[in-house]
């Protein structure tokens, strides 16, 4: 997993980090990862990452460097390995 | 409107001789770049790169939008500017220092705030636009505006160590609103005031936006249409992501827009178009 | 040598307010860059966007060194020089760009070209080299001089669309003699006279070498040592190339050196340091 | 396999190519590719790439993004699927 853009500053100020996923019954679908994210991984103010069972406007979201847009969105089965980037858009010049 | 070239005189074969060479550009790349004009919507950090080597390969004119002043916190990137042009306009600074370097160029400064009254008269004069600005709404006023106009956006930003570069609307691909479709809350949205930049990182993606600007003047291949560059200069990593298609419900640029003109900007994203107010931030 | 700063001034603080504020500098990383001498070799299409994005950022002291003066053949790539410059000395041009940007750096302009006996000299002044040079017998004269006078060197290089940057002898990682023991066959180099280069490749590249600079001199970790970055601008590839250590059979950084003094470059490599004899060129 | 930095003026002026090496009883080492490539792939000139039984200085050879001195030089052993590079170093500026 891996923040950047800004969105690191919610996540300990880290870019990088590695999840274990608990086991489950189920697959692991990005529609369950950010609920998991919001209880496990921020610590604080979360609405300013998660609104409503998504990520919030401003907020890419990037399965193995390809928009999650063309991967299926919130319903995207996470397979082991997978790369995910969660990219703060930036407006500054 | 610039008078059409079809070909090169002696003293610009002689200036633009190293770019001429290659079989890329050539001479007919270089009559192309000289009939096309090309507009940036900010001469800041990544205005002035763009700017500068937009006019030394050669473009025929360069439309250049800030309503700013130069300031010496400006100085750290914004390049084309000096100390004795402290408080002068920045268009017209960066105009200025566009036509020393190359007076083959028709520099037109415009000082004034790109606005729903103004945008598409100024956009739709050029060719190719820029998005060197610095604020979010300015940002959905310049997408929008391309749409109505048929124009493409290279569009980039910086902010800290880490910079964003794409090509919206050109060739099918997406615009900004297929890709944000929702501003960003304001308390979520970082300036360069508030976040810190350090002034090469925008000068590398305002190089970039010439870059791309340049292939696509010329018919070559531009890069990051439907792909987003994302630079992250402390850590030195390049990434290239594919992005998603032009959206069946985007509101401008689908085939059933429901937006059909511009709209008040400041308002849809609840934030200033400027870099300048100081609210609270946290991202 | 400068005299050793500990603080920063007002006028210091509100200049570089923008990057002040960035963790990864601070005031700290600030006085370490206003306490480093950095020398750029070439003041052409590398040197030129180095050069003003290091004044920008707020170096203590900056040398430029070239041997040429400004031609108009030059004014497509090499932005700090403008059609009023055209026969000054490169050197002072660029030197008078970076102080009318920032008075508070100090610029050395160097009118010479480099060679076995001044190198040494020069170099042992600075902190940091930068090789934005546009021949192969500079380059091996640059690595070998940084090498003894034990100094990191910053080398970028460009022809038509692509771009290569690394950093050499820095953190025991590689230099220039461990990746290429044999000077190239002179018939297989080609200079961008003969090759052409688009004026935005060593802009993109120039400014890239100025951040790893900045970066080593506020003791953030570089990103190229014992890298190399390949960019292709035509394909809008950038590539990270792990290199190899440092060689224990290299005749110059190894510990036992064969070559413990400056040699003759142009006999060494069959060819003359200068981008400008038109030989027979093929790749 | 792909060639940078003025390399691919020499390979029919491409950049990137797909070979299919013929099937070899040994492993196909980088030793026996330089010949194959110059009775296969090169048409002229081929004292601009090849010199004796290596690549001829200023040319970088590169293995899955990796300097070919880290991975055995001459002597490594080419995988399926494995992405040589041939770059020219440039001098330009
Ligand atoms: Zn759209
Ligand atoms: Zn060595």
């Amino acid at each position: 997993m891996y923040f950047s853009g800004g969105a690191e500053l919610l996540f300990d100020k880290k870019k990088k980090h590695d999840v274990n996923l608990p086991a489950k019954e189920t697959p692991w679908t990005i529609k369950d990862l950010l609920p998991w994210m919001k209880d496990n991984m921020l610590k604080e103010r979360p609405e300013l990452f998660i609104q409503g069972e998504t990520v919030r406007p401003g907020i890419l979201v990037l399965i193995n460097d390809a928009d999650w847009e063309l991967m299926g969105e919130l319903d995207y089965s996470i397979q082991n390995k997978d790369k995910i980037v969660f990219i703060s858009t930036l407006h500054g010049g | 409107d610039l008078p059409k070239k079809s070909k090169l005189s002696n003293p610009e074969i002689s200036r633009y001789s190293r770019q001429l060479i290659l079989p890329e550009i050539g001479i007919k790349g270089q009559v192309l770049l000289s009939n096309t004009s090309i507009l940036i919507v900010g001469a800041g950090g990544l205005g002035c790169p763009a700017a500068i080597y937009l006019a030394a390969a050669g473009v025929g004119c360069l439309g250049l939008v800030d309503y700013d002043e130069v300031e010496l916190s400006n100085l750290h990137r914004q390049i084309l500017h000096s100390e004795s042009k402290v408080n002068v306009k920045k268009c017209v600074s960066a105009a200025q220092a566009c036509t020393e370097l190359n007076s083959f160029v028709k520099c037109v400064p415009y000082h004034l705030q790109l606005n729903s009254s103004n945008a598409l008269k100024i956009i739709s004069q050029y060719d190719i636009v820029l998005d060197a600005t610095d604020n979010v709404a300015t940002r959905y006023l310049l997408n929008d505006a391309c749409i109505l106009a048929g124009k493409p956006l290279v569009s980039g930003s910086a902010l800290r160590f880490e910079g964003q570069l794409t090509v919206y609307n050109y060739k099918g691909g997406p615009c900004y609103r297929c890709l944000y479709p929702k501003p960003p809350p304001p308390e979520t949205v970082t300036n360069c005031s508030d976040g810190g930049v350090l002034g090469v990182i925008p000068g590398i993606i305002g190089s970039l936006q010439a870059l791309e600007a340049i292939k696509i003047a010329t018919g070559n291949e531009c890069s990051y249409n439907q792909k987003l560059l994302m630079y992250d200069g402390l850590e030195g990593t390049f990434r290239t992501i594919r992005l998603r298609g032009r959206q069946s419900t985007c509101p401008i640029c689908s085939d059933n827009p429901t937006i059909t003109q511009l709209i008040d900007y400041e308002q849809f994203c609840g934030a200033r178009a400027s870099d300048k107010d100081k609210s609270v931030t946290v991202l």
